[in-house]
């Protein structure tokens, strides 16, 4: 597989050795779920939690009701696609602490048919961004309450920001597209 | 016979010559809205068709003749014809009372004010029937909306008056001026302010011009219509500014009466008062809110305005009359 | 007899005449519900400032539903950012938030320069900082114009496209364009600021605060005004962060939190301003936060030319390669937009172009509070809460 | 034939002839525009009995209001059931109970005035002295002041009755 990209980061990540337990809220969630966290990133005074799927709605909660992190709210859910990965998909959470004003970068890893929780019960504006994160990468979130697509038409084919989607639509949409309004030109 | 057949030619000749007036005001009563707002706004209005864009309403009366006439396939036809055909008559025949000097009026009425309210209250109805025949939701919600304000401030409106009716004890108009040797502006204030109100409810102007607010309801009653159809409400609308502003100045400032100038020419100058007035309102203020606006009517305007009748009535009984 | 007469009412009832009495869980009640009239408006609907589309579920005129349907502007500009290099993307930013181009290409710029650990000139960042507080003044100028002509106000319309005239002016002598400007580069500006930008600048800042006493006079106090937004759209600070609003639309509910403050970034720790923030949670409120942020703004341009006036001279681009190459990573940089936080998500694989790229556009989280808002009021109420947002459809759709 | 019986018969005519088609229009909204040209020919021959304050009123009050509310109505019900829409109760043997005691009245009344010579209170003369609008006042706060506060009085019951049917009817 190609793991090169990881490995480059992790070279340019950690050139000096990091103490993540500096980070309160690596503190709380290894406090609370020692199992939850994958890996740890530094990078550019960015942290970087992976989380595993599993704890990933616990994880919220404990950050946003925490007296000391108060991650109360939500910036974006983004969707990544690394067709090459063993686990193609990795979404990632931001998180804002209003009353902090710090930052958090939640990771999770999605293999091709994989659910992710999601975080809707948490922070109610992630509706809308993980609506938005299906409709670009067709990622599913169990317990979402209105999976729809959001950008795109109901009907459209296929998830654009995929690796493999190419530019100009999918193969052949152009020349039906074309086609289609074509005719009705011509008819005028 | 022949004192009938001259009757009829004399009041022939009176009809064109008011109508046609009347016609050519309203157009270019756009052209001096858009001109006084352009102003006010720090802009130049109508510029480019003739000097100083004098030609712009029968520019803008061209292009509406030529439009394409069209009629949504959700509504119905027959109500959809009728109705801008029914707003523009009502409008128009309200001129018929108006007595723009001592003598030049097509007909005189002993009952000039009721005409124009019973008039005016039937003019509502083309409104009603054209947001509801037009088949689209906007245009019935402007429909609905113009109906309830309209009936609603048509008792204002109708009640505001009655104060100075009563001092001058007739329903015409003109008995109505020649009994102002004081102007009933300085007996009524009340009635004025609620008169002006309750006209700016009737014309649907700013702030009360809900059934047509276009940031909510893209046009109101008129979203369908198009070419002659919409020529016919606008010319309709303005015709019934026209109206109010004259009504006014009957009832509160004494109508064609003043010094030096020929009567005609003060009425004109009086109308033009309350016109620039309406427009100034638009350029200056927001939009109420329908429900707002009704609450200021009923639970504002009526109690003073009832309240208005009822000292006029008691001073009246006492006094005998100013 | 009795059961013929009661046959014949039924009949009447089933055919939904308004006759005879309701009563609760009658066997009649669902065939004589009344029935929500459900309402389309736009996206070609004058008030909905560009293509947004709503549906209005509407009992009279009292909203009961409402959803909001979006990406009728869809571009695809995430995407279009996979296949483009670092520079080729700055003019697209651009097109995001088209009424403050500026400040859509300061938070690009800065998350490349994060993502790569550029330095940029000192001059360079007061530049940009006074070309994105012009941005943001004209930005709300614009707001304030549709949101006003929104609720029937027509000459404050015309007043502030006045003074928004000048700041494109500005816009034009510095960087060739009005709207859509692309002024900054990774690691600077495109070019420094022509002969007597500043002195124009200056003059206008003499002017704008007299100009918004010209608004005040129609809309502060105007009792008309003051009915139509005064407890309509509430939204409590809580909900709102749930909700995902931010900028000037969540310090109208009283939340103290401005990243140029929070989170400073560029040269905002080095000047003096104060963050607008009103608790009314209402749509009069936000109207105060950014009226007071137009004035707070002009304040911050008044430092930044003062600064570039006592210090001539100096490079405003730092050296960045044509062939760029950033580190391998991530980033997020957000930056305080004049609609709300800003961020710009990139990953790098170390090639020339962005692996991925996300934008964060303060006008789609925005936009998710409007049911909340609106559920309750009336049709008209719509469009002044739609107006207190202040959203732009070109970042909404992307 | 004088001018003003022509009119008379030509305003009778389609005052009668739009009446019926009040009737008879099954389209709920044809029917109301035919009742207010009904109304309105109605007010033309009071203008040619000289009874301009009635003609005023029959059209301000009877045309405007009443036909606008009655549209008012119409418009809340969506437009495909306002054509289904048949409101009959059953109420015919009533109807035409009422009609033939209506038609009994006034040819009482007008049997009365042709030989009788009883020409009411308002006779032309009576018109043409003080102006028809000060005569009727005259006799409605003279003669009839009884029944005209009486008729107020129903007015203002029927009108909270409606306020309070609305409110109920929102509360729940």
């Amino acid at each position: 597989m190609a793991e090169e990209p990881i490995k480059d980061r992790e070279k340019a990540d950690s050139e000096v050795p990091i103490d993540f337990s500096k980070f309160v809220e690596v503190r709380k969630i290894k406090e609370k779920y020692p199992e939850a966290i994958v890996d740890l990133k530094y990078f550019r005074d960015e942290l970087t939690i992976v989380l595993k799927k599993e704890y990933l709605l616990n994880v919220c909660f404990l950050l946003r009701d925490d007296p000391e992190t108060k991650y109360n709210f939500l910036t974006e859910v983004i969707g990544v696609h690394y067709p090459n990965r063993e686990k193609p998909f990795e979404v990632v959470y931001h998180l804002y602490s209003v009353e902090y004003a710090r930052r958090v970068r939640l990771k999770v890893m999605l293999g091709e048919d994989e659910e992710v929780e999601s975080v809707y019960p948490v922070w109610p504006s992630a509706n809308w961004y993980e609506r938005e994160c299906f409709d670009m990468f067709g990622i599913r979130f169990t317990n979402h309450p209105d999976l729809r697509r959001i950008l795109l038409p109901e009907d459209w084919e296929g998830y654009p920001l995929r690796k493999d989607y190419p530019l100009e639509g999918p193969p052949g949409y152009r020349e039906k597209w074309l086609k289609e309004h074509l005719s009705l030109y011509n008819k005028l | 016979m022949d004192v009938l057949m001259s009757d009829i030619l004399t009041a022939l000749i009176r009809i064109i010559v008011v109508f046609a007036l009347a016609l050519l005001t309203v157009a270019y009563l756009t052209y001096l809205e858009r001109k006084v707002i352009g102003h006010m706004q720090v802009r130049m209005g109508p510029m480019r068709v003739g000097p100083h864009g004098l030609l712009q309403p029968i520019a803008d009366g061209l292009k509406l003749f030529f439009k394409e006439d069209i009629v949504p396939t959700e509504g119905y036809r027959l109500t959809f014809y009728f109705a801008p055909i029914l707003c523009l008559v009502c409008a128009l025949i309200l001129f018929a009372v108006i007595p723009f000097d001592a003598k030049f009026m097509i007909s005189r009425l002993n009952i000039g004010l009721l005409y124009i309210l019973s008039i005016a209250s039937v003019g509502v109805m083309g409104i009603i029937l054209a947001g509801w025949s037009s088949g689209s939701k906007y245009s019935l919600l402007g429909g609905l909306r113009s109906a309830a304000q309209i009936f609603s401030y048509e008792i204002f409106l109708g009640f505001s008056l009655m104060g100075p009716l009563m001092i001058a004890g007739s329903l015409d108009l003109v008995k109505i001026v020649e009994a102002q040797s004081v102007p009933f502006i300085v007996y009524q204030p009340v009635a004025f302010v609620i008169y002006l109100i309750a006209a700016l409810g009737e014309i649907n102007r700013v702030p009360f011009d809900l059934p047509e607010a276009e940031s909510e309801l893209v046009a109101g009653f008129h979203t369908e219509y198009s070419g002659m159809k919409f020529a016919y409400f606008f010319l309709a609308e303005y015709a019934n500014m026209i109206i109010v502003s004259a009504i006014a100045t009957i009832v509160f400032l004494a109508g064609w009466k003043g010094p030096i100038l020929p009567g005609w020419m003060w009425f004109l100058i009086k109308m033009f008062i309350f016109i620039y007035f309406f427009i100034w309102v638009r350029a200056t203020f927001p939009r109420y809110r329908y429900d707002q606006f009704m609450r200021i009517g009923w639970k504002i305007m009526l109690p003073l305005v009832l309240a208005n009748i009822f000292v006029t009535g008691v001073v009246i009984l006492f006094i005998g009359g100013y | 007899m009795a059961k013929k007469i009661e046959s014949k009412v039924i009949d009447v009832l089933k055919r939904g005449t308004p006759f005879g009495r309701l009563e609760e869980g009658d066997v009649f009640n669902e065939n004589l519900k009344i029935e929500d009239v459900w309402i389309n408006m736009g996206p070609q609907h004058p008030s909905t400032h560009g293509v947004l589309r709503l549906v209005l579920a509407l009992q009279g005129e009292r909203i009961v539903d409402m959803e909001v349907v979006i990406g009728y502007l869809h571009r695809g500009t995430e995407k279009l950012a996979e296949f483009r290099t670092y520079h080729q993307f700055i003019p697209l930013t651009d097109r995001l938030d088209y009424l403050a181009s500026p400040a859509m290409n300061f938070g690009y710029v800065l998350a490349v320069e994060k993502l790569a650990g550029i330095e940029v000139p000192i001059r360079a960042e007061y530049i940009r900082v006074l070309m994105a507080e012009l941005a943001r003044i004209s930005s709300h100028l614009l707001w304030l114009a549709t949101h006003a002509l929104d609720i029937g106000a027509m000459t404050v319309f015309l007043y502030c496209f006045r003074e928004r005239e000048m700041i494109l002016d500005l816009f034009e002598m510095a960087t060739g364009g009005r709207l859509i400007t692309t002024y900054y580069r990774i690691g600077g500006v495109a070019n420094d600021l022509p002969d007597y930008f500043l002195d124009r600048c200056e003059e206008f800042c003499e002017i704008f605060p007299k100009r918004v006493e010209d608004y005040d006079a129609l809309l502060y106090s105007n009792r008309i005004w003051l009915s139509r937004t005064v407890n309509i759209a509430k939204i409590s600070a809580e909900k709102g962060l749930a909700l995902g609003l931010s900028g000037p639309s969540i310090r109208g509910s009283g939340v103290n939190w401005d990243l140029r403050r929070s989170n400073p970034y560029s040269v905002y720790d080095k000047l003096d301003f104060e963050v607008a923030v009103f608790d009314g949670c209402d749509v009069y409120a936000r109207y105060l936060v950014r009226r007071k942020e137009m004035l707070e703004s002009c304040k911050i341009v008044k430092q930044c030319i003062e600064w570039l006036k006592k210090n001539p001279g100096g490079e405003v681009q730092a050296k960045v390669p044509k062939v760029f190459k950033p580190p391998v990573g991530e980033v997020y940089q957000a930056v305080e937009a004049p609609k709300g936080e800003l961020g710009f998500y990139i990953v790098s694989d170390g090639s020339q172009r962005p692996y991925r790229l996300k934008i964060r556009a303060p006008s789609f989280a925005n936009l998710m509070s409007l049911p909340e808002m609106c559920k309750g009021h009336l049709v008209a109420d719509v469009v002044a809460a739609i107006g207190s947002i202040d959203v732009v459809l070109g970042e909404v759709d992307r | 034939m004088s001018y003003t019986e022509i009119f008379f018969y030509i305003f009778a005519v389609l005052s009668i002839l739009f009446a019926l088609l009040t009737v008879t229009r099954r389209n709920a909204v044809h029917a109301a525009i035919c009742l207010l040209l009904t109304f309105f020919f109605i007010a033309c021959n009071y203008v040619l009995l000289e009874a301009e304050f009635l003609a005023a009123v029959q059209v301000l009050v009877y045309a405007g209001g009443v036909v606008g509310l009655m549209l008012y109505v119409i418009m809340l019900v969506r437009k495909d059931e306002a054509d289904e829409v048949r409101q009959s109760l059953g109420q015919r043997v009533i109807a035409v109970f009422i009609a033939i005691l209506f038609v009994l009245e006034i040819a009482f009344i007008s049997l009365l005035a042709y030989y009788g010579n009883y020409s009411g209170f308002l006779s032309s003369k009576m018109a043409q002295i003080g102006g028809n609008t000060e005569s009727i006042g005259a006799v409605l706060y003279t003669y009839f002041l009884l029944p005209f506060e009486v008729v107020s009085v129903l007015l203002l019951a029927a009108l909270v009755g409606a306020v309070v049917l609305a409110k109920n009817r929102i509360e729940r």
